[in-house]
């Protein structure tokens, strides 16, 4: 595992050496003073202190709207996959570590999904170590931390004059060698001082029990606190729409003459639509079995089939809900 | 490369039959453009594929005919929303697109050396027909034991697949009954629902495997009635529908606790369904 | 669906033409219509009708339907206000209609893009004037790329 | 202004009354949420807890939205008669809120029969996106109001930050023309004034000011934030249609995709629905995950209303709504003549 050294002075021009090779999108705070990735010619020094991002990177690998098939004069075709790199900078390690949840069903799966395979394989993901937690954040309980770079390619930690990257896949190993004229290595008190920061900022997130959570929610699937939580509910999507590891989508067709297209666009299971028969049944009637299914399958269902949780403690649905639902309110009931 | 599973096989409607009186459900004989399609689409019964017509959308429904039936694929479909209303209004001569096959078929490894019981209700007997279809080929039905076959509908002229009954009815090697919740004046077989003609015929539990494929309430008096003849769990066969999009296990949509429907379905041993939440 | 669908085929190559999607209702202005052309008063060839049962019927996500599939200009038509054949229909459906027009244009749509008017049975003159108008001022405004969707 | 904590105990004593004595089944009021500047539903069923029941400058959530499928219509016959006779419900009102809760008797989506109407007079409720704003790269840990109404929060490094409370409220709140409810059942606080009850009209007057394409360009930047979430609807108390237009499949009016002519429709049918029947509370917008500005098209449909049709939405529970009714001589200056 190579381990290097870059100071913060020499960014832009890693930077600039990535724009060289492919679409690079990196942390800029907009107008509003919201920082998200985007990709635009940088010419301030890349943002590095920031709470993550209102949406996460999912959208890169498994777009909002993404076409399947074309049609034409009643043929099916397939698009043309992208074949551009691009690199993304700057990803929390919440939202890197969602990228393995993924992998599971869109890699793993059989078959392979491969719109996803692609945009995988052409992107890079340098993920920078968190160091402004948030009170909704609970990376630690879920498996990850804010120094984890699992499901990045790249970890970069930022140090007081340097940031710190270590290569964490073949790709990543790749990319640091060919800038390795940038890079200087890294020396033991980097290594240090990234040790130390990591540690503070893990030091700042609360924990949530979900130790055994399958097993508990096998155990709370009758309890009644689905009904009381999910009375709150409104019933949109806004938490899986921001979730990281949420996936679900539907897929429709598109037709003007004799041209269209086959699309598949998110869904979410707090839709009452989502599960909704032809013939009128709905297997999930209410917002409790929808609500219900949210969770069970995030802690129980994934860990059960895919053998992981399919939550990355980011916080964004507790921090975005319109009604402020906090789903480690329902764990801590169920004793999950 | 392997092909990408968004893409359908193209096809073509061969011919459309309507099944019923009601002429709400139709049987569509579909034929690949490409041969070679027809060598990869290696079914069994019990399976299901998604049918999509360009640009009017993609649904998935159980395979109607038996791999021994080698020229063409059978679906026959109900129409009750959005696809089958599109589908139901094409002609033959009509593009289609196949994907699959799907999921897991009947399981014919155990059902090897069995006796059958088969039962049936309504629209729901497509791929028990596909089943009855593959046991009663010549290379296959010596691997059974005895066939027993209950298919109930609310009316005689709600019965599908009527000539290849009344064939199964005078042949050998299967007996085949049939019953209606309404009779009229021509109807000279069993009335009433299916579990008073299964109470009727009393078929022994002994080294049977029972496939039940009909609407949820006759399933769940069927169980029921099964239990009392003393049909273990593990020995019933079920056949879930649940609504669909991607059939590879990917969108989410037709999970049942850890279960995808998709892949781990739709055929489940009661069983195992018995370990499953009921959001179906 | 497909009369929309319809719109988009009339598409030619050489040269733009307007073409607009006209909604009727089926007891005066439709009937409007049909006078017109039986009394062979010519009008433009770029509308394409869509009977409805009343203007009242008319949700106004059919007009952006209808300028999201293509159609440059969307024209609505109802009998004059008393003369409903269900009473009051039209005059529940001019509220909507003027809301509706007064949104899109606050929104950044052109106004001429969508059009209201009241045709009678016996209007055959009326209705080929208004179609006169409407085609003319929507090709004024040139082709609809603020709410088509492409494919 | 009366003091929150006041309006408080005064909630809790209602509650606690009104479940007691059995005159309502439900008491629907605020309980604050796990994270600062929130507060979450509270659906309270039992008089010994009501001291869960919270009122601070958070208590955003128009708790009208969960009315409708309070009194939710059988489906069919046979379920009408195992349904369970309809409850009674107390529920805390903001003055939006009390127009919602009114606005929904009006189109019968509720019996004001089974309603006890607990109306809060509202001296504006805090935009948690604001708030979070000004606090730029702080986090708050804890937030606490004053005597004036100004709120203090602690960040992350144990500093205390003062904001002032007009600095933080939410736009519709300082829009707002009637904080103080009308025809509650109870009222509870000193009757509050709006602060700046023109000020919608203003925006309205300075968007449209600008030209044609320049609206269009602002509304299209506006809304290629959106993500589809359904969140606006999904958290406006008028949004009960038991089957929307906009997840129709048969046909399926709006595509499902991110494409900018969908989620342009998507807002515009969104928005016209609401003519006549937005009460102005804002929830739309305090939904959007994406800060996306909902009211832009809503907040002018109300004014033309109020102008063309002399109606505003939510005022009084026995007129027939704008868009019901119309009237011989109603403006038809719009119309295309040959």
């Amino acid at each position: 595992m190579t381990e290097k050294r870059i100071p913060h002075t020499d960014l832009d021009g890693l930077l600039g050496r990535l724009r060289e090779r492919g679409a690079v999108y990196a942390p800029a705070r907009d107008d509003a003073g919201d920082v998200a990735l985007t990709q635009a010619p940088l010419d301030d020094p890349m943002v590095l202190e920031y709470r993550n991002f209102r949406l996460s990177p999912k959208a890169f690998f498994l777009p909002q709207s993404q076409t399947l098939l074309t049609f034409c004069d009643g043929e099916a075709h397939e698009p043309s996959l992208p074949d551009g790199e691009t690199f993304l900078v700057g990803v929390r390690p919440c939202d890197a570590k969602a990228l393995l949840a993924l992998d599971k069903v869109f890699l793993d799966g059989d078959p392979p999904d491969p719109y996803y395979a692609r945009l995988r394989e052409t992107t890079t993901v340098i993920a920078l170590a968190c160091t402004r937690p948030m009170s909704s954040c609970f990376c630690t309980s879920v498996g990850g931390g804010p120094g984890d770079g699992a499901g990045a390619d790249v970890l970069a930690v930022g140090l007081e004059a340097d940031l710190l990257l270590r290569a964490q896949t073949p790709k990543g190993e790749e990319l640091l060698s060919s800038v390795a004229d940038l890079l200087a290595d890294a020396t033991d008190d980097a290594v240090k001082e990234a040790e130390k920061r990591v540690g503070a900022a893990e030091s700042l997130i609360a924990p949530v029990e979900v130790d055994n959570s399958a097993q508990r929610l096998r155990d709370g699937y009758d309890s009644p606190c689905w009904e009381t939580a999910s009375q709150t509910c409104l019933g949109c999507g806004t938490c899986s729409f921001l979730c990281p590891t949420c996936h679900c989508f539907d897929i429709t067709d598109e037709l003007r003459g004799t041209r269209g297209r086959r699309v598949r666009t998110w869904d979410c299971c707090a839709y009452p639509l989502f599960t909704l028969h032809g013939s009128g049944h709905n297997p999930r009637p209410s917002p409790k079995e929808r609500w219900r299914q949210r969770i069970m399958h995030k802690f129980r269902y994934a860990v059960e089939n895919l053998d992981r949780l399919f939550c990355v403690g980011c916080g964004r649905c507790i921090r975005n809900c319109p009604a402020s639902m906090d789903l480690r309110t329902v764990l801590r009931e169920l004793g999950a | 490369m392997a092909r990408n599973p968004y893409l359908p096989y193209p096809a073509r409607i061969d011919e459309v039959i309507v099944e019923n009186e009601a002429r709400d459900i139709k049987t569509f004989r579909l034929v690949f453009e490409d041969p070679k399609s027809a060598v990869e689409f290696d079914h069994l019964p019990g399976q299901f594929a998604e049918l999509s017509l360009p640009g009017m959308g993609e649904a998935p429904f159980g395979i109607a005919s038996s791999p021994t039936e080698t020229d063409y694929l059978l679906f026959t479909i109900k129409r009750v929303g959005l696809f089958t209303t599109e589908i139901h209004s094409v002609e033959a001569g009509t593009a289609i697109g196949v994907r699959g096959p799907m999921g897991r078929p009947f399981p014919w490894d155990t059902m090897a050396g069995k006796n059958l019981l088969i039962i049936g209700g309504g629209f729901a007997f497509t791929t028990l027909r596909a089943a009855i279809k593959y046991i009663l080929d010549p290379a296959n039905r010596s691997r059974f034991g005895s066939i027993l076959v209950i298919y109930g509908a609310r009316t005689p002229g709600e019965l599908m697949y009527k000539d290849e009954l009344t064939e199964w009815q005078a042949r050998d090697g299967i007996d085949v009954h049939l019953t209606v919740d309404h009779a009229d004046e021509h109807w000279t077989q069993h009335e009433g629902v299916v579990t008073s003609l299964l109470g009727a015929l009393k078929p022994s539990a002994d080294n049977t495997l029972v496939l039940v494929c009909g609407p949820p309430i006759m399933i769940r008096f069927t169980l029921v009635s099964l239990a009392t003849l003393g049909f273990s769990e593990d020995a019933i066969i079920l056949s879930l529908e649940m609504r669909m999009k991607c059939g590879i296990g990917k969108c989410g949509r037709c999970n049942i606790g850890s279960k995808y429907v998709c892949k781990d379905g739709p055929v489940f041993t009661y069983q195992e369904l018995r370990t499953l939440p009921t959001e179906y | 669906m497909s009369q929309t669908q319809t719109v988009q085929d009339a598409a030619t190559d050489k040269g733009w033409e307007p073409r607009i999607a006209t909604f009727l209702c089926n007891w005066c202005s439709y009937a409007g219509a049909d006078l017109a052309g039986v009394s062979r008063i010519q009008y433009p060839h770029n509308i394409r009708i869509i009977r409805v049962p009343c203007s009242g019927r008319i949700n106004p996500a059919f007009l952006l339907r209808a300028l999201q599939n293509g159609a440059d200009g969307v024209l609505v038509s109802g009998c004059h206000p008393g003369d409903c054949h269900y009473i009051s229909g039209n005059l529940v459906a001019r509220r909507k209609f003027a809301l509706f027009k007064e949104l899109l244009q606050y929104a950044g749509i052109e106004p001429e893009r969508v059009q209201f008017t009241w045709v009678s049975a016996s209007e055959g003159g009326r209705f080929a004037a208004v179609v006169e108008k409407v085609v003319e001022e929507v090709r004024k405004l040139g082709p609809n790329e603020k709410l088509v969707k492409t494919l | 202004m009366t003091p929150s904590h006041e309006i408080e105990a005064r909630l809790r004593e209602t509650a606690e009354e009104l479940l007691r004595e059995k005159r309502v089944d439900l008491f629907l009021g605020y309980e604050k949420a796990t994270l600062p500047f929130r507060t979450t539903p509270l659906f309270l069923t039992s008089p010994e807890e009501v001291e869960r029941l919270a009122w601070n400058p958070f208590c955003t959530t128009n708790l009208a939205v969960y009315l409708p499928r309070l009194f939710k219509a059988p489906a069919s016959a046979r379920e009408a008669e195992r349904a369970p006779p309809l409850p009674t419900v107390a529920v805390v009102l903001k003055g939006c809120d009390a127009r919602s809760a009114i606005a929904l008797v009006q189109e019968r989506q509720v019996p004001r029969e089974k309603l006890v109407l607990v109306g809060v007079a509202c001296p504006g409720m805090v935009d948690v996106r604001k708030a979070e704003r000004a606090l730029g790269e702080h986090e708050a840990l804890g937030a606490g109001e004053d005597a004036l109404g100004n709120i203090h929060v602690v960040v992350e490094d144990g500093r205390e930050v003062t904001l002032p409370r007009e600095e933080i409220v939410a736009d519709a709140c300082l829009e707002c023309r009637a904080p103080t409810p009308s025809l509650p059942d109870v009222l509870v606080g000193e009757p509050v004034e709006g602060k700046d009850p023109d000020g919608a009209r203003r925006q309205t007057d300075e968007f449209a000011s600008k030209t044609l394409d320049d609206r269009w360009a602002h509304l299209q930047d506006e809304l290629s934030k959106c993500i589809r979430c359904n969140a606006c609807r999904q958290a406006c108390p008028m949004c009960y249609c038991k089957e929307c237009l906009l997840d129709q499949t048969r046909p399926r009016w709006v595509g499902t995709s991110t494409d900018m002519s969908d989620v342009t429709i998507y807002h515009l049918v969104r928005a016209f629905h609401m003519a006549g029947r937005c009460t102005e509370c804002g929830a739309c917008a305090r939904a959007c995950s994406m800060g996306i500005d909902t009211r832009l098209l809503t907040r002018k449909l109300g004014q033309e209303v109020e102008d063309l049709y002399g109606y505003r939405s939510g005022e009084s529970a026995d007129v027939l709504p704008a868009l019901s009714a119309f009237d011989m001589d109603d403006a038809q200056d719009f119309l295309t003549e040959p």
